[in-house]
Formats: structure tokens, sequence, C-alpha cells
């Protein structure tokens, strides 16, 4: 599944753990499996090491989107990461959820090494959830847009 | 109680148990009461007041204090014991050099709500069980039922039992029902649009004059990553809204787990934002995806943002609870 | 002296919304605030606003210019807006001090352009207090709250607004309304005064007095082991500062926006304990230092500076906010015990 | 300000023929801080590397951006070709512009778009980095294996026959573990005490090894590499040295009525003991529990009978204190009580016996000498039925075990056999919910035992067993033929499940090393990392990582030592440098970061600090120890004062890559 980007060409920043998702992330790519170039990785050692401040940092600077990656749980290189990012992610999308910000904008996805195909079709549809909430207008900081 | 409480400091500095008492100062007023350190019976006669506006929580204080020379005594109202015992928790109290005496509370008398209902000029204050009297300088009495004008925090008391005390003056309380959590659950009630207006209204007014958070218990960071030029995230001011939200998502996280609702925020914020809706938010779920948690009400139930079990549930539960897009 | 029915007091706004941006100052969320007068807008019946009137010339956060590079080389660009005339209504003697004291700071050599810029484009309203509160004490620094100053004053009674011009931006205000007003003897002001000045009388800071502080050596109140005790509970927030119509400090920070720079000032307050912050470190270090900091600059260092004038108006915001109600006053009390 | 440079791959046409490589190299050309840049076919051939290196030396460059591959490729390529011309390796940046750029974009104008965003995130990064250099640590060349069950074993004597010192703490009198105990083992049949007894020997005889029996762990302290332990030797009131194990105590010692652990308790020992003919070391033990002399100071039969002296009633338990550089977890497991299942009337009638009890029935040194008896009556069997997973594989976790025990099947069906072969006039009855017989001879075993010895498998759960006029009548239902059994039996087996010593969750405490929720202890990785802990220098062996049979337990076992022998042949230990750090000044010591940290890497300790106000207080702050820490960023989201940051992916580090991503 390939989204076709309309006119609003969102910005999607999305932490990858080194072990699971940034593996996965590459072997999308060494299968060739497409999405939208919208979305950009940042490479992290952990999904535990995604600090809520990044993501706003994120927002502030004009991402419409910010998607957390990381191993399953229970395949944690670190055998517990993801579980602690489990819950501070949770408890932060339920804060900016609790704000009035769209639901939908904060994703959390477990994508393995092996799921190449399963990270394609997650940005894909991550990409589209984006696209239809539009631009991200709550959490925007204007002094970043003067170009 | 007054009274009993001075009592009780003399006696104790008198034999040597303490040397110096932690309690509130009265003012210039009838309201504008000062957390103070009395060393001496005759600051302790002239100067030490508890009364319906001694709303101050003393336990932040005790981070600096339990650090001195000697032991200090300190008198703690039940929300003030739940912030203490987070403090022993996270091991920024020394519990040896503080001798607490535990009081009970019946709530505290909240300004702003006399002023809210017209109240101004006030000369002098009477206090009954019930209900407060005011007598003002246009040479009004007006009485109103305490319950009327209490703090948020004191209508909706979560507990009022002191958790930690060497001693109780008067008898100790319990935890008791309270409805603390209906106005988040209002706010989750509404819509997306409907919570996004609430908040900027109520975060628009900040001034970012920090009240809260150097009031807050929980914020005892030797320094702020918002004061900190190297964090990387340091501001002064919130120059837009974004930066509204950015300090206060930051700060009520940063205070998730160890947040025990003792509504000081609020209380100072000279702004009258509903900063504790925050909090209580945390709390709020915290409870209800991780299993009832008290911040302070121990010192050894590990803090459900340091804790996971493996059938955590997904971060997507979010978008499907409560009020809808 | 002109005087208009107050049921006439929507058409007085409407017509001066017509020629300027006006402010009042109206009811929100439980508190007043100053507005932009929109249709309707009711004045509020409360003493005074939440926060001061300062934001109108010095606001909280104020964008000075902004740096760009363009290939190798770096551009500045003057982001000020050019600044329309407007009429800010309804300030209390107290905070209409505050600005000649602002003046002192932000006028004097060398100018402070953006400062200036908003003064000479902004037209101040005055309006007399009739009800006096408990934290009042403007009378202390020789404000009368019944006569205050301003561009033009206005006092409320008997159902009737009456207004004086005192500068020229006060006249061409007053001829915006010409038609809504008549002639006034202003013996109906003159009887609100006295009304006035007798419960200003009665307040329970009445009888504060600062002058006393002049006596003492500058380095006696320095020195003073007051300060130890006055500053023990101290949170080392900024309220005071924030909702004080006198305080003037501010730092100058750069945000970068990802494609220019934005050199912007805000307020700044010194009881923050990263306040005047150097490469060194800080010059107070701590809540102590920074704490009589702040009232040796009102009280002490200011007049010292600037022929007596207190850096206080006793407009009493720092009275009501302060989470732990110490205040200007008390530190003038304790001071005077001890130099007594 | 640094001095980067920038290397464009084409990779050939894999970047080249989506992304404008030219253009990248000159619009990041264009970064602050960016003084050169180059576009090169294959950054990774030698001359690809040599560009590099070449650019470095001329250029003074302080940090190297390479758009190419992904890092998980080739980053130790760049690092090391930077550190060649002395470059710190961790100065290099890698954008990914292959796997996320080219291959999944069509469109060359998306594609150069992209990388040159990609290419000035690495850039923003590589303006934060700093040199990074890995800590090294040395290795004490010793392990220390915990039980001395045949993991423990298995080993220590793979460890010290690569020449290591290795000491083996064992906290019964004896090592040997519950292999000892068996009689016969699976799939072949063989002698246990046959096997396993030698090995017991050669421990003991190995100069390299040394046993800690009746001893248990008090403390752990250090990291890997570098671990001192407290070992708690327990008094046994005999003096091991003088002791020659004749065991001539054992046999006058008036306490007669102590039940023998060794056989289940099915029969007794004296309150002075040696748990069985082989035990190692072989020495005599008095049972505090029941030794009248210790108890009422009235006795001393033993001390008076000793040729050598050897028994010392003021004994006091001693603390050896070692170091070590690893150690191994081999502290097995429990078969668990039954009483729990009240329906199988254990508790009820001697002659329903646990498996475990129903082997020492079998062995020649057990209670009956080797012939199978009824507990009861002492008379022979006619009609024994085995219950299988008893407590393995429970729903509901508070009777049993979620888990498969794994060596049920094998061995009920070694005693169904075992039994037919001996007492072929013996009805044997298999009740079980699946035969799982996964291993080489395994299947053909069980085939064995249904096919030649006639043991009758039931597809089926035994409801009940109730005694009745010395018979056990056992209520079962046949799931195949669907119809209900009662079947009149003269003893019951109990198949009960494994479950972790109990000892295990306070030593994995003492170790900082993890255990899932059934308390056996956590691999580092499930499949990669399968005998090492989380916890770096500690390592698993046997049971207590999960259930396994002999020959998988002796594997791991190997396994182990192997992985200790790797690690205890270096001289050092070069940690990664991608490790966290606490910012004392910063610190709050609030514990939170301690609370996360999964290989209990972060220590706290009361400093003296000058305040900013000019007092001097004590303050208590965490470190992390490089060593331990392994990288996870765990602690960094913990801490709210912003203390505890990661090298290489710190806090601003990672916000300038998002800051310049959405620029």
């Amino acid at each position: 599944m390939q989204v076709e980007n309309k006119e609003f060409k969102p910005l999607i920043v999305a932490f990858c753990c080194n072990w699971c998702s940034y593996a996965g992330a590459d072997l999308a790519g060494t299968n060739r499996l497409n999405y939208p170039a919208d979305v950009k990785i940042i490479r992290v050692p952990c999904s535990c090491r995604v600090n809520p401040m990044f993501i706003l940092r994120a927002f502030q600077r004009g991402a419409d989107g910010v998607i957390i990656c990381g191993c399953h749980p229970g395949d944690c290189h670190y055998t517990t990461g993801n579980y602690y990012a489990r819950r501070r992610m949770t408890a932060l999308f339920s804060m900016l959820d609790y704000l009035g910000i769209e639901k939908g904008r904060t994703r959390v996805e477990w994508v393995s090494a092996a799921e190449g195909q399963r990270f394609a079709e997650t940005m894909n549809s991550f990409v589209s959830t984006i696209i239809s909430l539009g631009e991200n207008k709550r959490l925007e900081d204007l002094r970043c847009k003067t170009k | 109680m007054q009274d009993k409480m001075i009592a009780r400091a003399k006696e104790l500095l008198r034999d040597g148990a303490v040397n110096r008492v932690l309690g509130w100062k009265t003012g210039e007023f009838v309201y504008d009461i000062t957390p103070a350190v009395f060393t001496s019976a005759e600051e302790l006669d002239r100067d030490f007041v508890f009364d319906a506006f001694t709303a101050a929580n003393l336990s932040k204080y005790l981070v600096k204090e339990s650090k001195k020379e000697g032991k200090v005594l300190a008198f703690l109202k039940p929300c003030d014991s739940y912030s203490f015992q987070q403090l022993i928790k996270e091991h920024r109290v020394d519990r040896e050099n503080v001798y607490i005496v535990g009081i009970p509370c019946e709530g505290k008398v909240d300004i702003e709500a006399l002023k809210a209902r017209g109240i101004s000029g006030i000369t002098a204050i009477e206090e009954t069980a019930d209900a407060v009297t005011v007598k003002t300088v246009y040479d009004e009495d007006i009485t109103v039922a305490k319950q009327d004008v209490l703090f948020e925090r004191c209508v909706n008391c979560k507990s009022k039992k002191v958790v930690i005390c060497d001693e109780m003056l008067g008898e100790n309380g319990e935890i008791v029902d309270s409805d603390r959590f209906d106005a988040v659950a209002k706010l989750e009630a509404m819509t997306p649009d409907e919570r996004f207006a609430f908040w900027q209204n109520e975060l628009s007014r900040c001034i970012r004059c920090n009240a809260c958070r150097n009031v807050c218990p929980a914020c005892t960071c030797e320094k702020c990553v918002f004061d900190n030029v190297n964090s990387g995230v340091e501001h002064k001011v919130a120059a837009n809204s974004f930066e509204e939200s950015l300090f206060h998502i930051i700060r009520a996280y940063h205070v998730a787990g160890r947040c025990t609702d003792c509504g000081e925020c609020s209380r100072v914020c000279p702004q009258h934002i509903p900063l504790h809706l925050l909090n209580r938010k945390f709390i709020k779920d915290m409870n209800e995806l991780y299993g009832e948690y008290q911040a302070g009400a121990d010192t050894e139930t590990r803090p459900p943002l340091v804790n996971f079990s493996m059938d955590d549930c997904e971060p997507s539960i979010v978008y499907q609870r409560g009020g809808n897009a | 002296m002109y005087q208009l029915s107050l049921d006439n007091l929507q058409n007085f706004f409407r017509q001066i919304a017509a020629h300027e941006k006006l402010y009042i100052p109206t009811d929100k969320d439980n508190v007043a605030v100053y507005a932009e007068y929109a249709e309707g807008m009711q004045l509020t019946q409360k003493l005074n606003t939440n926060r001061s009137a300062k934001d109108f010339f010095f606001p909280q956060t104020e964008n000075l210019y902004d740096l760009r590079m363009n290939g190798k080389n770096l551009e500045i660009e003057d982001t000020r807006e050019a600044c329309e005339d407007f009429v800010v209504f309804g300030v209390r003697a107290c905070d209409v001090r505050s600005f000649a004291i602002l003046d002192k700071v932000f006028l004097a050599d060398p100018v402070d352009s953006y400062y200036k810029n908003r003064r000479e484009h902004g037209t101040v309203v005055s309006l007399a207090c009739t009800r006096p509160e408990e934290t009042c004490f403007c009378q202390s620094f020789g404000i009368d709250a019944a006569a205050p100053e301003g561009d033009a004053a206005c006092w409320i009674a008997d159902g009737s607004l009456y207004i004086k011009a005192n500068t020229e931006k006060g006249e061409t205000l007053l001829s915006y309304v010409a038609d809504l007003l008549t002639e006034s003897d202003g013996s109906a002001v003159a009887a609100q005064q006295e009304k006035t000045r007798q419960l200003l009388a009665k307040l329970p800071l009445a009888n504060t007095d600062f002058e006393g502080m002049k006596k003492t050596d500058l380095m006696a109140h320095f020195k003073s082991p007051k300060w130890a005790g006055l500053s023990e509970a101290c949170l080392g927030c900024g309220t005071c500062t924030f909702v004080c119509p006198t305080c003037q400090c501010y730092d100058i920070r750069e945000f970068d926006t990802g494609s220019c720079v934005k050199k912007f000032r805000c307020w700044d307050s010194c009881m923050y304990s990263d306040f005047t912050l150097m490469a060194h470190g800080n010059s107070r270090n701590s809540q102590l230092e920074r704490f009589r900091q702040r009232f040796m600059h009102k009280l002490v260092y200011f007049p010292d500076n600037n022929d007596g004038v207190f850096g206080c108006v006793g407009c009493g915001r720092c009275l009501a906010k302060c989470p732990i109600s110490m205040n200007i006053v008390k530190v003038e009390k304790a001071l005077e015990v001890q130099d007594a | 300000m640094q001095r980067i440079g920038v290397f464009v791959c084409w990779c050939g046409s894999n970047i080249a023929a989506t992304v404008d490589v030219q253009r990248v190299a000159e619009e990041l050309k264009k970064e602050p801080g960016v003084v050169f840049s180059a576009d090169y076919q294959y950054m990774c051939s030698e001359s690809g590397q040599n560009l590099i290196k070449d650019a470095i030396k001329e250029h003074a460059l302080t940090g190297v951006v390479i758009c190419s591959c992904s890092p998980r490729m080739h980053e130790n390529t760049f690092r090391k070709a930077a550190a060649s011309v002395g470059l710190n390796p961790y100065m290099v940046e890698i954008a990914n512009i292959r796997e996320q750029c080219s291959w999944i974009h069509k469109d060359k104008a998306t594609g150069t778009e992209k990388a040159i965003i990609l290419g000035r995130a690495a850039i923003a990064k590589v303006h934060l980095n700093a040199p990074l250099i890995a800590g090294e640590s040395p290795v004490t060349k010793r392990a220390l294996v915990i039980g001395g069950g045949i993991a423990g074993i298995q080993t220590a004597l793979d460890i010290a026959e690569a020449g290591f010192e290795v000491d083996i703490v064992e906290k019964s009198p004896t090592i040997g573990g519950k292999m000892a105990q068996l009689d016969k083992t699976f799939p072949t049949l063989d002698c246990s005490a046959c096997i396993l007894t030698p090995k017991m020997v050669e421990a003991a005889q190995q100069e390299k090894i040394k046993i800690y029996s009746y001893s248990e762990i008090d403390e752990v302290k250090g990291f890997v590499g570098n671990f001192s332990v407290k070992i708690r030797r327990k008094a046994r009131y005999v003096k091991e040295d003088i002791c020659t194990g004749c065991g001539l105590c054992t046999e006058k010692c008036p306490q007669k009525k102590v039940p023998n652990e060794f056989n289940m308790g099915m029969d007794n020992r004296r309150a002075i003991y040696i748990p069985f003919a082989q035990a190692v070391p072989k020495v005599a033990t008095i049972d505090p529990n029941y030794c009248t002399m210790l108890k009422t100071g009235k006795c001393g039969v033993c001390s008076k009978i000793c040729g050598v002296k050897a028994i010392d009633y003021t004994q006091q338990d001693e603390i050896v204190e070692a170091k070590y550089g690893a150690i191994v977890v081999a502290t097995g497991f429990n078969p668990i009580s039954p009483a729990k299942f009240d329906e199988f009337a254990y508790s009820q009638s001697p002659d329903v016996v646990t498996s475990l009890e129903y082997e020492r029935l079998m062995n020649a040194a057990g209670p009956t000498n080797g012939t199978l008896l009824r507990p009861s009556d002492g008379k022979h069997p006619h009609t024994i039925v085995f219950v299988q997973c008893v407590g393995s594989r429970c729903d509901g976790a508070e009777k049993g075990k979620p888990y498969c025990s794994k060596v049920c099947c094998m061995y009920t069906a070694k005693h169904a056999m075992l039994t037919r072969e001996k007492y072929p006039d013996t009805d044997v009855y298999v009740f079980y919910i699946d035969v799982r017989t996964p291993g080489k001879n395994f299947d053909e075993f069980y085939r064995r035992a249904v096919e030649e010895y006639n043991v009758h498998y039931i597809k089926g759960m035994v409801g009940k067993v109730v005694p009745e006029n010395g018979k056990l009548k056992v209520q079962a239902a046949d799931l195949l033929s669907n119809e209900q059994l009662h079947i009149d039996a003269d003893m019951v087996v109990l198949a009960t499940a494994v479950e972790p010593d109990p000892s295990a969750r306070s030593l994995a405490t003492k170790l900082t090393a993890s255990m899932d929720t059934n308390d056996f202890f956590t691999e580092a990785h499930p499949k990669l990392r399968p005998v090492e802990s989380p916890t770096a220098g500690v390592f698993l062996s046997g049971m207590c990582q999960g259930p396994k049979d002999i020959p998988e337990t002796v594997s791991q076992a190997s396994a182990a030592a192997a992985k200790v022998i790797g690690l205890l042949v270096k001289d050092k230990l070069v940690g990664n440098p991608c490790v966290a750090h606490s910012d004392e000044l910063l610190c709050n010591g609030c514990s939170s970061c301690e609370k996360v940290c999964p290989y209990g890497a972060i220590t706290y300790s009361d400093k003296e600090f000058r305040m900013p106000d000019r007092t001097t207080a004590l303050r208590r702050v965490a470190a992390v120890n490089p060593a331990v820490c392994q990288g996870c960023g765990a602690c960094t989201v913990a801490c709210p004062s912003g203390a505890m940051d990661l090298f290489g992916f710190s806090n601003n580090q990672i916000m300038a890559e998002v800051d310049a991503i959405c620029k």
C-alpha cells in the first residue's frame, strides 16, 4: 500500500530503536518496500530512550506526527526497555489527548528486525492518518513557521 | 488547636528534643500567613498561628531544614504528610533530623474564593466550625458557609489521615472517599476541540512565574531542566502557546507517579490556572491502567512510571477511551 | 470636567474604539483583565486587574529583531511592527504612577526605543478608586487613589462618569466623545473623593511609612540581620515581580527557529536563580541575596538614583499573590523595627 | 565549532540512481561547520576509505558525516577508518540514505530532498558529538559457579579445563544435586550415579576447582570482571579438612529419627550424616536441628568416637570473601510440593508418591535397596498409575505452573518401562494430556514403552484418587474413548512440575539479575544470548533458566563455560562507550534511574558538594558503572532533572536531529 500524497505534505518523525525497528526499516529498504518520504527516522538505542521532550520538540519544530517504534514486548534487546516506553508513552499520549491534541498524531508500534513489510505498512498507515488529521496546529510554535 | 501546638512545641524545645520549629507565622492583616522557623518560646507565643488560612504545605521546606544542624519540629497536615513521605521515598529528606507532629485538618479557606464572591476590604475574619464571618473596611459583616470558600483540594479532600508522624495532636483521620477525579472525567467526556479550547484558555494565562513549580513538594530538582541553559529546553518565559503547554505537560509528566495531589500548584497560581487537573489526569490514568497508587502513602511501592507489567495496555488505548473526536 | 451618564458608557467606549484600539478592564474567569473592547463588553466592578497594566508598554515578551544567514553573511531584520495609537481605560492611580517609574528607567538615556514607541502611541485614561482594599497602600507613596493622574482622569459617582483631560492626548480622546459629554462642576466627584479618602484612612496598611527607610544608611539596610528571617520561606518564584507594575528587569535571549534566530526580550525576575547569569555563574547565589536585591532595589537603590522615588506604587498585588505571603510591607516593617 | 567533512556514497547505482549525490554533497557543504564535502562511488571500498582518511588529515576534520547505507552495515568500517588516522571513531555519524531513502523512493527529486535532510540531521548531531573513549577494566581470572548439580559441575569442569580457577558454592553438604538422586537416565537407561559420580570426583580432584559445600552466597558486589562475593560457609560442626569420611559417627549417633532428605524422607538418617556414599566432599555434617549435643549440650557421642577428632561443636559460620571475573548461576530446581493437589490423595496415602520418590524406591541405594515395595505395607505393587502434568501447564497460576516442565513425559516413560521390565506382573497406566518427546531417541523410547513394554498410555486426566481398603481407587477419564475409568491401583505416581529453587529469588536480587514471573532467570536474549543473563558477567546454566533435561543442561553448562572462558581470557574488558552518565551537580538522588536500570549499573553515594550559595552539603548522587551499563537509556527518561544522559545519544544530540529534520 503506497499512500498518495496530495497537497498537504506532512512531516513525520519516527524514533526507531536500533535493534529491532531500525533494522526493520533497513529490511523494508532492502526489500524495496515503499513508504512516503515524509517519514524521517531518528535512530535511538531503545524505545525507552525516547523522552517525551523529544516528541514535543518535534511538534514544536513543525512535525505533524511522531511515531515511536521498538522491539515487540518481550523481545527488547535490553530486556525491559520497551515495557517502560509503553507506560511512558501511554501516559504522555493520554495527556496530549486530554489537552485536546488530535487523537492519532502520536503512535507507538512494535516492529521487529524481520518485519520490513510491517514497517512499511505501519508508516503508510501512519502517514495516511496524519494526512487525514491535517497540519499540526495545536502543538505548533509559530516562530518556527517563519521561513 | 493553635494553643495545643504552641504548648507542645514549647515543651519539645525546652526538653531539647528539637532546636527549632517549622510552622506558620502571622502577618500584617488577617490571612497573609508565612511559613516560618521558630527557635524560642517567645517567638512562638508572639507569631505562631494555626487557623483557617495556614494552608501552605510545609513539607518541602524540610528538604533544606533536615540537612541543618539539630532536629526540627514540623507540624504536618494530612496532605503535607503524604508529600513528606514521598520525599523520604526519594531520599530528599533526612528523616532522623525531623520530628513530625501530625495535626488533623478540616480544610483551609481560600481567600481567593472569598474575593470571587465579591468580598473585599477584609479587616477581620472570625471562624467557627462551619462558617466564616468577614468584617470589611466598608463596615460590612458577611457570613459565608466554610464549605463554600474552601480550597478545591479541601472540598475534594482525598485523605484526612496523617500518614507519617512521630506523634499526633488530636485525633488522626481516615482516608476519605472523594470526588476528586470528577472534574477530570468531565474534561475527558468533552470533545478534543472543547478540551483544546478549555486548556488554551487556561494555559494562555500562564505568566511563567514558576510559583507552581517552586511550591511543589515533588519538584525538588537541584536545577530544573527549564532553568538549565545546557538542557536544550530551558526557557524563561512562555513565548507562545506551545511553550505554555510544554512547560506544564513536562512538569506534570516529571511529577507523575510522584505527585501526591496536595494541590499547592493550584493554590499558589496567581492566574488561577487549575494546574491540579493536569496532575490528577496522570494519577487517574495510572490508577485505571496500572492499579491504584497513591504517591506518599508508603515508602516502598514502586511508582507506576518506573514499573511495568508484561501485559500492560498498549498506548493506543488512549485513542479508544473517553471523549471522542 | 465633563460628565456622561453611565447608561451611555457603551457609546462612550464604542466611539473611542472607532478611533483607536481601546482596552478596558473587564471580568474574565473570575478576575479582572484588560481586554480589547468589543461591543457590549462590561467594565469590571472589581477594584483592579489581576495583572498590572505594564504589559501595554513593556510586554512580557517582545521580539527585537531577527538574525538571518545569507550565504556567509549575517543579516539583521527589524521585526518591529508599526505601533498604532491605543487607549487604555480604567487604569487605577497606582498603576498610572507605575508608568512614571518605568519611564525613569526606559526613557532615561539611552532611551529604550521599543518602550518609547509604545508609550508615545498610548493614551492612559485613569479611573479613581471608590472601594480601596485591605492590600492597598498607595497612599504611602503619596498617590491619591481618589485623584488619579493619566492623560485623562475619570471618576464614577452617582450614576455618572466624570472625565477630565490632563494632556493633549487626553484632549484628543475627549474630542472622540465630545458629543456624549456635558460640562460638570465636579461637585459629585468631590463628594465621592471625600468618601474614598475616609476609606483609605481606615485601611489596615494606611499608616505604612516608607520614608523612614531613607533615614538609615544603605549598607546598614544591606547588612541587616533581618533578611535571613524575611527570605527564609521565599520560594524563589517570580510571582511578585511578574504581577508588579514597576518591576522592569528583562533578559535578552535567542530562539533558533531553524531558518533564523529571533532575538527577543522577556521579563526576568531577580528572584530566579539564573537571574543575571554570567559566564562565571551567578552574582547572587542564595535566595537571601536575591530576595534582598529585590527589596533593596525598590526601597533603597531606586530612590537613591531617582530623586527619592520608591520603586513601588502600593498596588498590593504582591501582597495578594505571593504564595507564602511575604511582601514589601513586611520587609519595610521589619527593617524599620531594626532601625528603631 | 567542529570542522565537518561530508562524504556522500553512490553505492554504485543503489543510491545514485534515486538520489542526486552531487547535489546532496553541494547542499550539505553549505551547512555551518562543513568544510569539506565529496561524493564517491563506493565509500566503503579501500579507495573510498582513503578519500575519507585523506580528507580528515588534509582538512583537519573533527567530525565526519557519511551519507551511505545503514549504519548497521558499515558504521564500524568508517569508524575504524577514522580511527586509523587519529580521529576519534565516535566522531563519525552515518546518514542512512540507502535503506531509508534511495531504496524506498522512486522519484529522484524526493529522494534527493530527503537525503539532504537526513544529511543535515547527521551534521547537527556531529556538531554535538564528543570524542568517546571506551573504558577498560581488568578481569579477575576466576569464576564462581553457584550450585553444584550437574550443571554447575559441568560448567566448573569446563572452565577449569581451560586453565582458570573456579569455585563451586553448593548449599547442601555435597555436590551432585538432583541427578545424584536419580536411578536411571532416559533415553539410554544408563545408571545416573555411574555417569555422575566420576564427574563429582573429577571436580573434587581438579586442582583449579575449589568446592565450598554447605555454603551460601551472602553478598555480591562489583560488576563484570570484578565481582566481589561474600560466601557464608555454614557451620557443619565437623572440621572439613580433618574428617576422613569414615562414617563411624553416622552409625553411632544416637539420634536416629531424622528424615533422610536424600531419600525424600522415606527413611531416616542420623543427626550427623553423610548424604550418600559417593558424596563429595565426603565429610560428615551435624544437623543442628536434631543434634542433642547442640540442642541440650548433653551427648557428644560422635566427638568421643571420632578417631581424628574432627568434631567441633563450637564451630561458627564463616564468611569467605573472594573476587571473581564471572559468575555462573546453576541453582537448579525442585519438584513442586503436590500438597495443593489434594485430589490425588498425596497427603492421605503413603502409596501416592512423587516421581522423585519413586526414583528413590527404584534405586539400589534407596530406602528399599532397589526393590519396588509399597511404602504403606512393604508389599509388591501390582497396579501402578502414573499421573502426568501434576502442576504443569496449569491455567490458574495459584495451583500450579503455567509452563511445561519438559522432563516429566520422558521420566514417566522411563519409570513405566523400568517397572514393566523388572516386574512384568505389574500393570502400568500412564495418564497424560500430551506426550511430548522432542529429543534425540526420545520418541523411539516412548514408543518402546508403549509397544514393547505394553504400558497403558491413556489420554486423560485423573480426577480423583481415593484410598480405600488398602487400594487406591483411581477415577479417570479416557478422552479418546470418551469413557470414565476406575482403576484399583496399588500405587499412584505423580509427575510433579519442576520449579526454580526457592533460593533463586534472593540470589537474583543480590546479583541484580532479572527473573521472569515464574522465578526462572531471564536470559540476555531469548534466542541469541540464551546462556547469559542481562547482567553482564552473570551466566546461566541448567534448570535455573527454564526446564530442561540432562543433555540440554550439560550442553548449556558447557556453553556457559565457553562464555565464561571467553570473558576470562581477556586481560581487560573494553566497554561500549555509549553509556549513561550522571551529572552529579544536577542529580537529586531520587533513585528513579536505579529502579529502571535492568543491569544494576547505577549506585548511590553521599558526596560532599559546595552548593551555589557557598555552603557545603552532603548530597546523595547517582553514579553509573560504565562497565555494567549497556546504554539503553531507560534511566535518562526516568530522570526528571536531566542529570542522567547518554553518551552518543545525548538529549541535545537527539533534539538537534529533531530540529534539523523539522527545519
